[in-house]
């Protein structure tokens, strides 16, 4: 981390910048990504009125954009938290800058992600029913169904995420209360909690965002494992398999990588944090793509291939329906978008420029949700019984609910930025203070700084 | 680990010989009539929506003019281990003692997982308010509730005419026998090439002839102990 | 009421030379409190009391796991829901259950007890503050038990 | 309101507030008519005898009700027709009760002819219109001018319409022109029936009978098809069906032998040259062949024309020979021609000496004491489709039971031409939009009638340790199963009532009354005192059924004479063959299984019901050869033109496995241009290219041509649309 770049006393005034001044620029994508989460809201309140009849779900396919929304929405968030909990664990000293851009990603891909288990619902009004609460109805859920893993582990991870967003979020929150007035003041008074910087509370702090950390990635881990048990419990072909866990935790973190590369482009660009997020951030992730890459086409070629050498009759109808039937066009797109063209942008050195790994996430991210998309309808549409066999198409409705999730996500990232600074200050400062005492006193371990 | 628990109340099952099914689907309209079935309409059916709690499937064999057709009626198989049951979040499909998979329309949220976990396609979902111009709606049989948006449904075995039978044994004093209860599809088989009743008695119809050598139940393999048996065509 | 010192730090260097001085005349370490907008490691005052986050964590973990296994085993047993016989604890799955509330309940406590020894969210919190911390000023607070202390608080800190 | 109702009301209406309130008018909400107050209990069901009128089999059905509802059907486990099972037509009969699309009154016309406006009007102004008019023509052009036109029917409709008729003086009944009814041809319109003993018969040879679907009586030749198959006692029958596309009948058989279309009469002889000249049967008389001996078609020099090799004609023939209790059904496209094909088949039966054999046929005398309550006089029936006395204007039609203009699109002119049209239909159907006045039957559920016949079957008496045939004499009785949904009438009542009007009242005063007399002949044939206690009515409202004693006739007489050797059989060799270069293909236009030939198209569990073979719903389709389809280029699915001489049809191809690859096939049914919500505007109607489905000299002879259309086709289906194969239980 070369300090000449930032000045500690230009730190303040350019992380908080966005936090206190708005451009145009802001206002027009809050007025795009909004206009998409209203017609989204349009077309669920539709769906309310009229029944999920309005999607194309059909028999056999009964889950098909929204548990794929789901899947991805969730595989995003593994962003996050587990990137930003795995580096501070490991003491990664180059993931100053980029933490609270990645936790934003998790709270906020996993709001929408949790939304779908609600909105899929035939009687989405009553999806308080799988919550276990006293009544007197003689309503209680049922703790194996892997849907009640599901509702246990997101809320988990979502409450979770919040806090692991929160707690390094209180000093920041002090320093916007220290320099906002009026009501803005008041707002953030509360929000902070009274933090006042006593070294107290800065050890308890770093105490618990640590403890936080540690947890959270068993936690994230096991919520996209829970995800994947949601197709593997089944006994569905090429459902059921027992790679199915770590296969959607490594998928999640390649989508999560790419969607962080993006969201840290364009804040950079946006909000001029050149000096802040350099190359060498997006070159270090982009090497953690890489490997994801690698992992994921490991893992989808494992997967195919047992399918295929497996040979068994049921299985093979959805194999082959996915090689070179219907849904060839979609499994080939999403190689190429998930391993054939990113995989050599990000291994060979000159093609990861920032521009170069922000082609590859988005190709990523558009693959990955192919990826869920083909694990789930292909299966579902062709049932072991042939005479069952069906096909699936969807509906605006769906296609707007979708649009609409992207939309929203872009959304809360924009109000986001808008209130809280996206870097965090007080760990940016402490980086740099901690490589100064690198120049002169010994602390090797703490200032391990990739490549830099 | 808990055990099972044997049941002592009848355990239902129903035999289909192959050999005798003719495929003329007189059981398909029967269970819509007697099971207040929708009518979904062109346009629904076109997009996969028509329910029918028992189909009646059919295979080629072979090619023209060397070929075969196979029929087979296809409902819910009430197995014995079904796979339909654990996942379902809300309790809204269970296992009765009488070794039914029943549902619960009104604890129904319509996760639709039910169907996803089914290795026999055999339950199928309001996606839409069913439809009944008048005066349709008087054929409505009044002991089956009619199944609104966003529920799953599937074949009960009738079980609408087994508690009428069960009552009428009841009041005769009487264990059940076979003929007792006849579901609406045996009832009206043309071919009578289905049997239904208590496969706990092994005095019982279907008793004898699930042991039969034709007998196989469908994908056994994957364990889920199918209560309905068929009985292979030929010799 | 002991009377309270405070002054205002350019550098760390110097907050912590006057940190340490005060501590050579006889502050006791809790007295002194020290504002940065970033932590300083070399302060020894967080030294000063031990902190119990692991262990409440630990304890939230055994607490959730512990009303997890309630919760599933014994009202799912109670609910009555009719299974014909079919067997209706799970283990392997109600483990999971048990994992997911394990960590919330690390993560409720920990946070709890981060809050508790951190003194956030509480009334008053801001008493004792100097917006300047948030320009990067160091702030010390020395609590002077006597009038003796305030004397030589003043003396030591004035130099900030 | 009387005071009797307004008790009722008070008793019944306590009961069922709660249950009936949302049903609008308590007096609508109020219990059945017909079961007596006193003994209705609310929540109990009612079962109520009658006989389904989906087709002409005549099952006997048992009508639950419960609430003034009725809400299922049921097979009657005493009719020896059905003994309790039911199709899925007569279990659909429900939505004819409850049709939203019904006419709910007399209606009379109000727009142009033909532009389907027409307004209420009471029964009295119908009655008094139907006089008027029927008087008025009479008078200005004699008594011959008024036509009565009759199709499927009841019984006392029937005979309402014969005394009517008679009373006026007029003659003219028109029916559909059935050439093909299998008995008629057999015995050349003697009036015997020929019953098979399927159950029985250990090898069973169909000429393309659909005997599980549409052919005759096909929930009694089911039942019969399961003992063929598993019955106790006996071992698994073999089943071998000839036709040129595999039925669902077919699709049950042990083979499938694709014989070209027409040649099921060439193919009988040839398995009879084999059985003859190899000495297969003890008594092996030669048939009277016009063209040539028999030796010319000998497997070997027919083959080619029969397109199956000869190889596999002699093994029929030997396994046919050899079998313990061989069977040879003719029906479908073996009634082409003028019956030859049916005589040479029925030849086969005499070769093996099953003639009133157990698992052979049987012939089966008429019970008719119904006779009785008729005028007397035979009824003589004109075909619609003769020319000769419908021109010149002043005339009437009363249509019942018939939809010519869509079975025959051919006639709507002719139709056209009477001056004054009434039809009884409880449907607006494309003949009934003609009409100048509706008179709404009630529909069969809400009727009165009874039907007397001869139920035959063959059952293994226990004492004399062999199969023993039991002919039983047996009357169905069919009383209201419910009170009528709407303002209709039934139409015997119409007709009384019309009758009376004109002052030459009918000999009954009801349709009730016509039931009760007609029981009173049944039991005298029975044997029984013709006077029938109100406890034995009550009782045999319930069970809807009475049998007499069984005697076996042991005439084989019709049989005999209906033997091929009577009558030479003129089936020649080298027929036919699609050669015509415009119109490769055959078409074959079959009988729906569900929708018949478009009468139950406004049925919606019907339409709803897959194709057993196609898995097609709500719509036409057309079958062809995958092989065929390759060659023109034509898809699964997609849409294609179908012409033939008389004209073309648009529709979606179905790739049909089980076809032969120089037949089309489509099914009749749809293609309804009136007839309610479910029937209307939906797929096509093959008459209009292949010809009316009585036609079968014609129909199944029909060439066409098909090719790829431009345009989106409309193809629904339940089941997967290509063929699969799946390791099913064995």
């Amino acid at each position: 981390m070369s300090k000449e770049d930032v000045l500690k006393s230009n730190i303040n005034s350019d992380l908080l910048r966005p936090v206190f001044k708005t451009g145009i620029g802001w206002y027009i994508t809050v007025a795009i990504s909004g206009s998409l989460l209203l017609a989204a809201m349009g077309a669920f309140g539709y769906q309310l009125y009229s029944g999920i009849g309005v999607w194309g779900l059909n028999r056999p396919v009964m889950w098909a954009f929204d548990i794929t929304n789901f899947v991805f929405w969730i595989g995003i968030s593994h962003a996050g938290t587990l990137i930003s909990a795995i580096l501070r664990v490991t003491g990664a000293e180059w993931r100053r800058p980029v933490t609270r851009c990645a936790e934003a990603i998790t709270v906020f891909a996993l709001m929408i992600g949790a939304m779908f288990p609600i909105v899929h619902l035939g009687r989405p009004y009553l999806f308080y029913w799988l919550a276990p609460y006293p009544n007197s109805r003689g309503l209680w859920p049922n703790y194996r169904s892997p849907l009640l893993w599901d509702f246990f582990a997101i809320n988990t991870y979502l409450l979770g995420s919040l806090i692991y967003l929160y707690l390094p979020l209180i000093p920041d929150l002090a320093l916007v209360r220290d320099k906002a007035k009026g009501l803005r003041h008041k707002i953030y008074s509360i929000a902070s909690l009274g933090w006042r910087g006593t070294q107290v509370q800065w050890s308890r702090l770093e105490k618990a965002v640590g403890v936080m950390a540690v947890i959270i990635i068993p936690v994230a881990v096991s919520v996209h494992t829970i995800v994947s048990w949601d197709f593997a419990m089944t006994i569905r072909p090429m459902w059921h398999s027992t790679i199915f866990g770590p296969y959607f935790v490594a998928g999640a973190i390649f989508s999560g990588i790419a969607a962080l590369i993006m969201a840290m482009a364009v804040i950079r660009k946006v909000f001029h944090l050149e000096a802040y997020l350099k190359p060498i951030h997006f070159n270090n992730l982009g090497l953690l793509l890489l490997t994801m890459s690698l992992l994921w086409f490991y893992f989808t070629f494992a997967e195919y291939l047992t399918s295929y050498y497996g040979n068994e009759r049921v299985e093979k109808a959805v194999f082959q329906s996915k090689i070179s039937g219907a849904y060839a066009p979609l499994f080939w797109a999403m190689v190429v978008c998930c391993f054939v063209i990113p995989m050599p942008i990000l291994a060979i050195k000159k093609l990861r420029t920032i521009s170069g790994t922000v082609a590859a996430s988005a190709l990523i991210v558009v693959g990955m949700w192919l990826e869920r998309f083909l694990i789930i309808v292909p299966t579902l549409s062709q049932p072991a019984l042939p005479f069952n066999w069906g096909s699936y198409r969807p509906t605006w409705v769906e296609i707007t609910l979708t649009a609409g999730t992207f939309g929203y996500f872009v959304l809360l990232y924009a109000v986001f930025t808008k209130l809280f600074p996206i870097v965090a200050v007080w760990e940016f400062k402490e980086g740099l203070t901690l490589a100064d005492h690198a120049g002169s006193v010994a602390e090797p371990q703490r200032l391990v700084a990739h490549g830099d | 680990m808990e055990e099972k628990v044997e049941s002592k109340k009848p355990q239902w099952a129903m035999v289909i010989d192959l050999d005798r099914c003719t495929g003329c689907e007189a059981c398909v309209v029967a269970c819509h009539a007697e099971n207040n079935i929708r009518i979904a309409g062109e346009g629904p059916a076109a997009g996969g929506r028509s329910v029918n709690w028992i189909r009646v499937e059919r295979y080629y064999e072979g090619e023209y003019p060397d070929i075969r057709v196979k029929f087979m009626p296809v409902m819910c198989q009430h197995c014995e281990e079904a796979p339909c049951e654990p996942v379902c979040p809300v309790y809204a499909t269970y296992h009765t003692d009488e070794g039914l998979n029943g549902q619960v329309y009104n604890r129904c949220v319509g996760t639709r997982y039910c169907a996803n976990n089914c290795p026999y396609t055999v339950r199928f979902f309001n996606f839409l308010d069913p439809v009944w111009p008048e005066p349709l709606s008087k054929s409505l049989n009044p002991e089956v509730s009619v199944r609104y948006r966003g529920v799953m449904e599937k074949c009960t075995f009738c079980i609408q005419r087994i508690r009428k039978g069960e009552d009428k044994a009841k009041d005769e004093g009487r264990e059940i026998r076979d003929g007792d209860v006849n579901p609406a599809c045996v009832q009206s088989c043309t071919a009578r090439a289905m049997t239904f009743g208590n496969i706990a008695d092994p005095t019982s119809e279907v008793a004898r002839l699930s042991k039969s050598g034709r007998a196989s139940r469908l994908m056994e393999e994957l364990g889920t102990k199918p209560r309905v048996t068929y009985l292979s065509r030929g010799d | 009421m002991p009377n309270r010192v405070h002054a205002i730090f350019d550098s760390v260097p110097k907050a912590l030379a006057a940190q340490a001085e005060l501590l050579r005349e006889g502050f006791e370490r809790k007295a002194i409190t020290l504002l940065s907008n970033e932590p300083i490691h070399q302060s020894e005052e967080a030294g000063g009391s031990r902190s119990h986050i692991g262990s409440f964590a630990i304890l939230g973990g055994i607490l959730g796991a512990t009303s997890a296994v309630l919760l599933t085993v014994i009202t799912t047993k109670r609910v009555g829901v009719v299974t014909g016989g079919m067997p209706i604890v799970s283990p392997w799955a109600f483990g999971i259950i048990a994992f997911e509330l394990t960590m919330l309940g690390a993560i409720l406590f920990s946070l709890a007890c981060m809050l508790y020894e951190s003194g956030l969210g509480r009334r008053g919190a801001l008493k004792n503050y100097d917006s300047s911390v948030s320009e990067g000023k160091i702030v010390i607070f020395a609590d002077c038990s006597s009038d003796l202390l305030v004397e030589k608080a003043e003396r030591v800190l004035g130099k900030g | 309101m009387k005071r009797r109702e307004f008790i009722v009301l008070t008793g019944v209406g306590a009961a069922s507030t709660t249950l009936l309130s949302g049903c609008g008018n308590p007096e609508n909400a109020l219990i059945p008519a017909l079961i007596p107050d006193d003994t209705y209990t609310p929540g109990i069901d009612y079962w109520k005898a009658s006989t389904c009128a989906l087709c002409s089999a005549g099952c006997g059905i048992l009508v639950r009700t419960r609430e003034r509802a009725a809400n299922k059907i049921e097979g009657n486990p005493l009719h020896p027709v059905n003994k309790g099972a039911l199709c899925a037509r007569g279990q659909a009969g429900l939505q004819v009760l409850y049709n939203p699309d019904r006419v709910k009154g007399p209606m009379k016309r109000s727009g142009e002819r033909g532009s389907g406006q027409f307004e209420s009007i009471s029964w009295d102004e119908a009655a008094k219109i139907l006089v008027d008019r029927l008087a008025d023509i009479r008078a200005k052009n004699g008594q011959a001018s008024v036509a009565f036109s009759l199709g499927n029917t009841s019984n006392v409709n029937r005979i309402a319409a014969e005394h009517f008729m008679s009373s006026f003086g007029s003659e003219r009944f028109i029916s559909a022109p059935v050439s093909s009814d299998h008995d008629d041809l057999l015995f050349n319109g003697t009036g015997q029936r020929a019953v098979f003993d399927i159950a029985n018969a250990t090898y069973l040879l169909s000429f393309g009978a659909r005997f599980l679907e549409t052919w005759q009586s096909p929930v009694m030749y089911s039942l019969a098809y399961g003992e063929f198959r598993r019955g106790k006692n006996r071992r698994r029958g073999k089943f071998v069906m000839i036709e040129p596309r595999m039925s669902t009948t077919a699709a049950n058989a042990d083979e499938w032998l694709p014989a070209a279309i027409g040649t099921e009469g060439l193919l009988a002889l040839a398995i009879a040259q084999v059985i003859i000249r190899e000495k297969l049967t003890p008594n092996p008389v030669s048939p009277n062949v016009a063209n040539g001996t028999l030796d010319e078609f000998a497997p070997e020099k027919t083959e080619a024309d029969i397109n199956l090799p000869a190889e596999k004609i002699v093994r029929i023939a030997r396994e046919f020979a050899a079998s313990e209790r061989p069977l040879a059904i003719a029906g479908g496209a073996a009634a082409l021609g003028d019956g030859e094909s049916i005589r040479a088949v029925h030849f086969l039966n005499k070769l093996v000496g099953n003639l009133n054999m157990p698992g052979g046929v049987f012939e089966v005398e008429q019970f008719d004491p119904l006779a009785k309550l008729g005028t007397g006089k035979p009824i003589k029936w004109a075909p619609l489709s003769e020319k000769d006395g419908y021109e010149g204007g002043g005339s009437a039609l009363l249509i019942h039971g018939m939809n010519p203009v869509f079975h025959s699109p051919q006639m709507t002119d002719r139709i056209n031409a009477f001056q004054f049209i009434v039809s009884f239909s409880p449907f607006i159907d494309e003949t009934t939009q003609l009409a100048d006045l509706i008179l709404p039957d009630h529909s069969y559920l809400e009727s009165w009638d009874i039907q007397a016949a001869t139920a035959h079957h063959t059952v293994w008496h226990a004492d004399l340790r062999a199969l023993q045939p039991t002919p039983t004499p047996y009357a169905a009785i069919a009383s209201p199963a419910i009170s009528p949904e709407f303002d209709t009438k039934q139409t015997a009542d119409v007709l009384i009532d019309v009758s009376r009007q004109l002052g030459q009242p009918l000999p009954f005063e009801s349709s009730e009354e016509c039931v009760r007399k007609a029981v009173s002949e049944v039991r005298r044939a029975f044997g029984q005192a013709a006077e029938i206690s109100d406890e034995d009515w009550k009782s045999l409202l319930e069970s809807g059924v009475m049998t007499g004693d069984s005697k076996p006739s042991g005439s084989t007489s019709g049989l005999e004479s209906a033997k091929a050797g009577d009558q030479p059989l003129a089936i020649s060799t080298g027929e036919p063959k699609p050669s015509n270069d415009a119109y490769p293909f055959f078409v074959l236009a079959y009988e729906h299984a569900a929708l018949g030939y478009g009468d139950h198209a406004n049925l919606p569990w019907l339409q709803e019901l897959p194709d057993p073979l196609t898995s097609v719903l709500w719509g036409s389709w057309v079958e062809i050869n995958p092989k065929t389809a390759a060659s023109l280029h034509i898809e699964d699915g997609d849409l294609v033109e179908v012409k033939t001489a008389d004209g073309s049809l648009r529709l979606p191809a179905v790739l049909f496995p089980a076809i032969r690859p120089d037949v089309i096939a489509m099914p009749y049914g749809q293609g309804h241009t009136a007839y309610g919500q479910y029937a209307k505007g939906r797929g096509v109607n093959p008459a209009t290219i292949a010809g009316p489905y009585w036609d079968a000299k014609k129909r199944f002879g029909v060439r066409a041509s098909v090719a790829k259309a431009a345009g989106e086709a409309k193809l629904v289906r339940f089941g997967t649309s290509l063929p699969e194969k799946i390791d099913t239980p064995r």
